[in-house]
């Protein structure tokens, strides 16, 4: 394929080739210039994106029609998420959407160190994201919190034998009911899970983007690579912004 | 030849006896649904011929030998138009004389005779009201709306009689209703039409259309003893539902004489119809059906009970007019022997019995 | 049929070009590790052959067992499992990638004056994830099948069955992917690779067709995606968000399923509603009629077929506004259908028509699709959709639109851009016959189906009452006839590979970019970014172009 | 430099850090609010302040982060298809939970 590139562009008849003086190497050789090439990725990105759009809108749709039939349940099983290391992950998140940004703007205005910071506090920063998320994943596994795996209706029985429950309050749910907590915690481990992974992929992106920017591939006019990826931790960003409120703060208030 | 030609005739003697094109229309609706249906065949030839008679026209007239040289024509508004507007007032015109039929299936009159279905894998079993269960078999009497309130125990079903035209999902977890009037005494085909598994093909089953009088006569013939509503009672009992709906005034649950059919206000605030499907959910999940003035204290008998054990307790709980029946039943608990299924006769013990 | 537009070169002198896409490099890798949207092309060609006579295979041994009202042949359990692999393999292997991978990603480049698709490693990609899900349905299929019917209905996909549901949804989940990817690099080429003077409204009409199909590729699979992976959830570990005895709601399943499922019959017509628009046009010699119409009418079945998803659930008790607001939706989106047909009929009005293979096959789709189409509204009435549906009728309508429909525009885009891909042209008779015997073949077998299932004949049966048998003898001995109908072309354009005439740049005298470059193309495809100045389908233009060159030669 | 301004004029506006600062800053600061709101009793406007702040916030990123704003009419375009059918989904599918309640006609 590499070969064909170049017998394309070295044509003498190409009728391109003679527009500008030369062509940076990134350009492939199907575009007719940079514009085009960066334009093209950027709307394939965002095209990518609704896809992702559309994945997580099915969770959505379940997630609010169970919300709707089971809402005891749902605020029950809401009580079980800590608030603390939930608010403590959206910051967490939203100062790496943060960093992420200011690395595309470090990329845009060629700054090479800046760039490399900023992809490592975004790394860091999303790491530190999936450490809390392990966290809390462990209370719940302790809890007996999984759907599927010995699940436990122990805390929403009894509230006041379970430190959580107690302390927001929480009136013994009825027998029917408390099962339902199931489907609130299937759509929390499937949400979070799906998020997670987003997480994990964009971390590992995140990780080869270190990798290049510090050789400077970035920084030399390229910058789509960066830019499509911030789109997409962005993206990712959006869909916790979203789940928090749902999963965590469901009423929240005593009564 | 000699080994060939018994297959043909076979085929032959097969096309000219028994070769049908069009279904039965046994009951009310057939003809009205018919009706429709030829009307959208008729629709369908039209346009058919319409398209045809133009390409074939077209193909002959311009032809490269005819006419050499195409002219270039952009296009018409007006014919835009007319293939817009015509087809999509045809389709106007079928969706709400669908909308109207689909209506007629799924609402079933009121005087209308109940008969429970449960479809299971891979037989539909009908239970109806005076306790004759069948399988695989449902006995109608003609002139007589018949409901059908079908549920699933397991996977999705499809209970379908081409020849009444209805066609009705048993979903798990849901009661659906549909109903017909059967005219013409027959038997008729009982399909599943809803791929559930291995023997979804065997799982097919006679509709057999009785005169009143037939019908009658069948109902004595395969009577159990017990009709659905006592089997309920029994249930009931077993279950010590009565330990709570017991309608005394220090009662933990409501009353449940006359809640049938009943507006009953709930405790979350809002009324709710008193349905089968309402009270079935009230037996499976109690604490979304709490009505005004009780706490949420009952149990779920989900997994307890079987479908049919609810129908059966749905229908008792129907047929409850006064506090005596369930002060008798309350009489009765004790003498009960444990495993009621050893009393009435195998064939119309609940099933779905198994922890008071 | 003496008449043909079809103009070869000088047979005694004429070459296929040296260089060309096929010629360019050589050796296995040179084609696995390509960028080349034509070289990915003829890969997606021969991968979806391979799936499609697999699929045909199965269909054959469905028709067979169905021969008798008993399931003789297969037990019931085999049947199940074989035809629910029909039904995969034919949908997501075949159906659904047929005529964007294959001449969708071949031509869309070529006609809007691109080099290329704009993501062509995407697009190598896109191949290798169909690859790896067809190899994963074929391994489920040798490892003991899967007998869930290609619906996945719940609970019976995640409680009831003990057969390969992950890995057959694994496939088609990365199949899903693929189809996303194809989509979103043909959404991103005709955005951006236009060529100077190609506008939205010079663009072929092939390519309209491909945008909307392409736009329910992409915002409709991911929820296809995420349905399989709650099912695989709830196979695994019992989340029970489908499942009843859990609370969950197994019509949510059917919801989501058919969100994506319904506009995936539009992602399998559309294209092959691009092909026809194309082949009509060049074998009456005019512009197609009312050109922006056929463009907008893809469009408006893009979005309308968004919100029809529920009409497969009329008798599953979705709530009666539902039904209502579905079905209204349902007769809106046949509209759209109803003009394009009208509209390639007038094409013919005052045309200089031909009868070329392509041209046969294009009948046969006109035909063949108004069937499907009309019989497509008997289901949308709600009222006879509780009699028909889920019988033979529906398998029959479907049939129609899919294998009548997009099946004969897949042969007719193949021939008419055989030539075009190979530098060769096709046999002409035996194809002509080919056609011919399709029709009858494809008319024999599906035609009786409706009357079947007008009986109450329930689809899915292995067994079936002994009154339907005559019906079903007609049935398989029309898939005989359709069977030889579709081994023919494989081996005559195999055949014609080697001995197939010279074909030369353009033997349809079309006006399209594509025909105006070499066949096979180059690389590249245009030596000289071409610039479009007139209207697409201007055949004056190619009079025009024709005496210049004549002129300037001369 | 020439390369720079070049690039500036063909591809985008680059927004300054001062905005992403700001943004930041507000995103943070309206977490904290989301977060007391739901220890207030609103009743049924508990979720749909929720709502509207996870929304606000959402759009936040998008316009800014995501560079939305300052984007060409397609991008724009193509966020609005996303959003038109994840609601077609969401909405036509709850439509039909919701008017479950309404019974049979």
């Amino acid at each position: 394929m590499s070969d064909s590139t170049a017998i394309a562009h070295a044509a003498p008849d190409d009728p391109h080739a003679g527009g500008h003086e030369a062509h940076p190497a990134y350009l492939r050789h199907h575009f007719e210039n940079v514009e085009q090439q960066a334009d093209a990725a950027g709307f394939a990105m965002w095209l990518f994106l609704l896809t992702e759009v559309m994945f997580f809108g099915g969770l959505f749709t379940a997630y609010l029609i169970y919300r709707n039939w089971y809402y005891p349940a749902f605020v029950a099983g809401s009580h079980q998420l800590n608030i603390f290391w939930g608010t403590l992950n959206t910051a967490v998140l939203i100062t790496s959407s943060f960093t992420m940004a200011m690395g595309v703007w470090c990329a845009e205005t060629r700054k090479k160190s800046g760039l490399v910071l900023c992809l490592v506090l975004t790394f860091i920063l999303g790491l530190g994201f999936l450490g809390i998320k392990t966290v809390e994943y462990k209370e719940k596994i302790e809890k007996h919190h999984v759907p599927g795996f010995h699940y436990s209706l122990n805390s929403f029985l009894n509230p006041d034998s379970d430190a959580e429950a107690k302390a927001a309050g929480d009136k013994p749910l009825a027998p029917d009911m408390a099962e339902h907590t199931e489907v609130y915690f299937s759509l929390y481990f499937a949400m979070t899970g799906m998020h997670a992974l987003h997480m994990i992929i964009g971390i590992a992106i995140l990780g080869y983007m270190i990798f290049r920017a510090r050789a400077g591939a970035y920084t030399s006019g390229h910058v789509t690579f960066v830019e499509n990826f911030g789109l997409y931790w962005h993206f990712v960003d959006i869909i916790w912004i979203f789940l928090f409120p749902l999963l965590y703060l469901i009423s929240r208030h005593p009564n | 030849m000699d080994h060939i030609s018994p297959v043909i005739w076979q085929f032959l003697v097969k096309w000219t006896t028994n070769f049908p094109l069009f279904p039965p229309e046994a009951s009310k609706l057939a003809p009205q649904m018919d009706a429709l249906l030829f009307f959208e065949i008729l629709v369908s030839l039209i346009g058919l011929t319409i398209v045809f008679l133009l390409v074939t026209t077209f193909c002959i007239m311009y032809s490269k030998g005819r006419h050499p040289v195409a002219v270039q024509i952009e296009g018409s508004t007006l014919l835009e138009a007319t293939w817009t507007i015509i087809p999509l007032g045809l389709f106007l015109m079928m969706f709400v004389w669908g909308s109207l039929i689909y209506f007629r299936v799924y609402t079933p009159p009121a005087n209308a005779m109940n008969i429970y279905v449960v479809g299971k894998q891979w037989m539909w079993k009908a239970e109806h009201p005076g306790g004759q269960h069948e399988i695989n078999a449902l006995h109608i009497p003609i002139d007589k709306p018949i409901q059908l309130t079908l549920i699933s125990q397991d996977v999705f079903h499809s209970f379908s009689i081409p020849a009444f035209r209805v066609k009705r999902e048993a979903i798990p977890g849901r009661y659906t209703s549909v109903w017909f009037e059967a005219t013409t005494p027959g038997t008729y085909h009982l399909f599943c039409t809803q791929y559930c598994g291995t023997n979804h093909s065997a799982m097919i089953g006679d509709i057999v259309v009785l005169t009143q009088d037939g019908y009658k006569k069948w109902l004595a013939e395969s009577t159990s003893g017990t009709s659905l509503a006592q089997n309920g009672e029994r249930l009931f009992a077993s279950l010590s539902c009565n330990a709570c709906h017991n309608s005394k005034p220090d009662a933990r649950g409501p009353s449940l004489a006359n809640v049938y059919g009943a507006k009953l206000a709930l405790a979350g605030g809002g009324t709710v119809l008193a349905d089968d499907a309402y009270l079935r959910e009230s037996i499976l999940n109690p604490s979304q059906h709490i009505t005004q003035g009780y706490a949420p204290i009952m149990p779920t008998y989900q997994g307890q009970v079987s479908e049919e054990g609810v129908i059966s307790l749905v229908e008792y709980i129907k047929n409850l007019n006064s506090n005596y029946r369930i002060e008798q039943t309350l009489n009765t608990t004790d003498l009960l022997p444990e495993g009621e299924g050893k009393t009435a006769p195998a064939k119309t013990a609940p099933q779905g019995v198994v922890k008071p | 049929m003496s008449d043909t537009i079809v103009s070869l070169p000088d047979q005694s002198t004429a070459r296929i070009p040296k260089v060309n896409f096929i010629t360019k490099e050589n050796g296995l890798l040179s084609w696995l590790l390509t960028g080349d949207h034509k070289r990915i092309a003829i890969l997606y060609m021969i991968s979806i052959t391979f799936f499609f006579f697999i699929g045909g295979a199965l269909a054959g041994l469905i028709r067979l067992e169905l021969l008798t009202p008993q399931s003789d042949l297969m037990a019931t359990d085999t049947y199940n499992k074989v035809f629910t692999m029909h039904g995969i393999i034919m949908i997501f292997f075949f159906l659904v990638p047929s005529v964007p991978a294959t001449l969708g990603n071949f031509l869309i480049p070529l006609m809007i004056g691109a080099k290329d698709l704009a993501l062509p490693k995407i697009n190598l990609l896109s191949w290798y994830l169909y690859v790896a899900g067809g190899i994963l349905a074929i391994y489920t299929m040798a490892t003991g099948g899967v007998d869930t019917g290609w619906t996945f209905t719940t609970p019976l996909s995640t409680h009831y069955v003990n057969t390969n549901v992950l890995t057959t949804g694994l496939a088609v989940f990365i199949a899903g992917f693929s189809s996303i990817f194809t989509g979103l690099n043909f959404i991103v080429t005709i955005h951006k690779m236009r060529c100077p003077g190609m506008t939205w409204f010079r663009m072929p009409l092939f390519c309209w067709a491909h945008y909307a199909a392409s736009i329910l590729m992409v915002l409709g699979t991911p929820v296809l995606a995420i349905t399989i992976v709650l099912v695989a959830l709830e196979r695994t570990i019992g989340i029970g968000v489908f499942d009843p005895a859990k609370g969950g709601d197994p019509i949510l399943f059917q919801h989501l399923f058919w969100f994506y499922s319904h506009p995936a019959v539009y992602i399998m017509i559309l294209p092959g509603m691009g092909v026809i628009s194309e082949t009509i046009s060049t074998f009456s010699r005019k512009r197609v009629f009312g050109y922006t119409a056929v463009a907008f009418s893809s469009v408006a079945i893009a979005v309308f077929g968004f919100f029809v998803w529920a009409h497969h659930m009329f008798i599953m008790g979705i709530s009666n506004y539902s039904m209502l607001v579905f079905s209204l939706l349902t007769m809106l989106v046949a509209v759209p259908s109803a003009i394009k047909i009208f509209n390639w009929t007038f094409t013919l009005y005052k045309g200089s028509i031909t009868f070329e293979t392509p041209m046969l096959y294009t009948f046969g789709f006109m035909g063949l699709f108004t069937i499907g189409g009309l019989t497509g509204v008997f289901l949308g009435a709600a009222g006879t959709d509780i009699h028909l549906t889920e019988t033979y009728f529906i398998v029959a309508h479907f049939h129609f639109v899919m294998v009548g429909g997009m099946l004969m525009a897949f042969l007719a885009g193949i021939h008419f851009w055989w030539p075009k891909m190979t530098g060769r042209m096709y046999p002409e008779k035996i194809s002509q016959l080919a056609a011919v015997v399709t029709f009858i073949g494809f008319n024999l077998t599906f035609f009786p189906q409706f009357i079947l299932g007008t009986l109450g004949m329930p689809r899915r049966y292995a067994a079936y009452p002994p009154e339907f048998q005559v019906l079903n003898v007609f049935s398989t001995a029309g898939a005989t006839i359709l069977g030889v109908g579709y081994l023919l072309p494989i081996l005559y354009l195999t055949w014609s590979l080697k001995y197939g005439e010279i074909a030369g740049n353009n033997p349809w005298q079309a006006t399209g970019l594509e025909w105006q470059v070499q066949s096979p193309p180059l690389t590249e495809n245009f030596a000289v970014t071409p610039i479009m100045d007139h209207e697409c389908y201007d055949y004056e233009w190619l009079e025009n172009q024709k005496v210049k060159e004549v002129s300037s030669v001369g | 430099m020439t390369d720079q301004k070049e690039m500036e004029e063909s591809q985008h506006h680059i927004v300054s850090p001062v905005v992403y600062i700001i943004i930041g800053g507000a995103l943070l600061v309206l977490t904290g609010v989301t977060v007391g709101a739901s220890y207030l009793e609103l009743k049924i406007f508990n979720p749909i302040v929720a709502i509207a702040i996870a929304c606000i916030k959402a759009v936040l990123v998008v316009l800014f982060f995501m560079h939305v704003k300052y984007s060409s009419k397609l991008t724009k375009l193509t966020v609005f298809c996303g959003l038109f059918t994840f609601f077609a989904l969401i909405g036509m599918t709850l439509s039909d939970y919701f008017t479950r309640a309404w019974g049979r006609w």
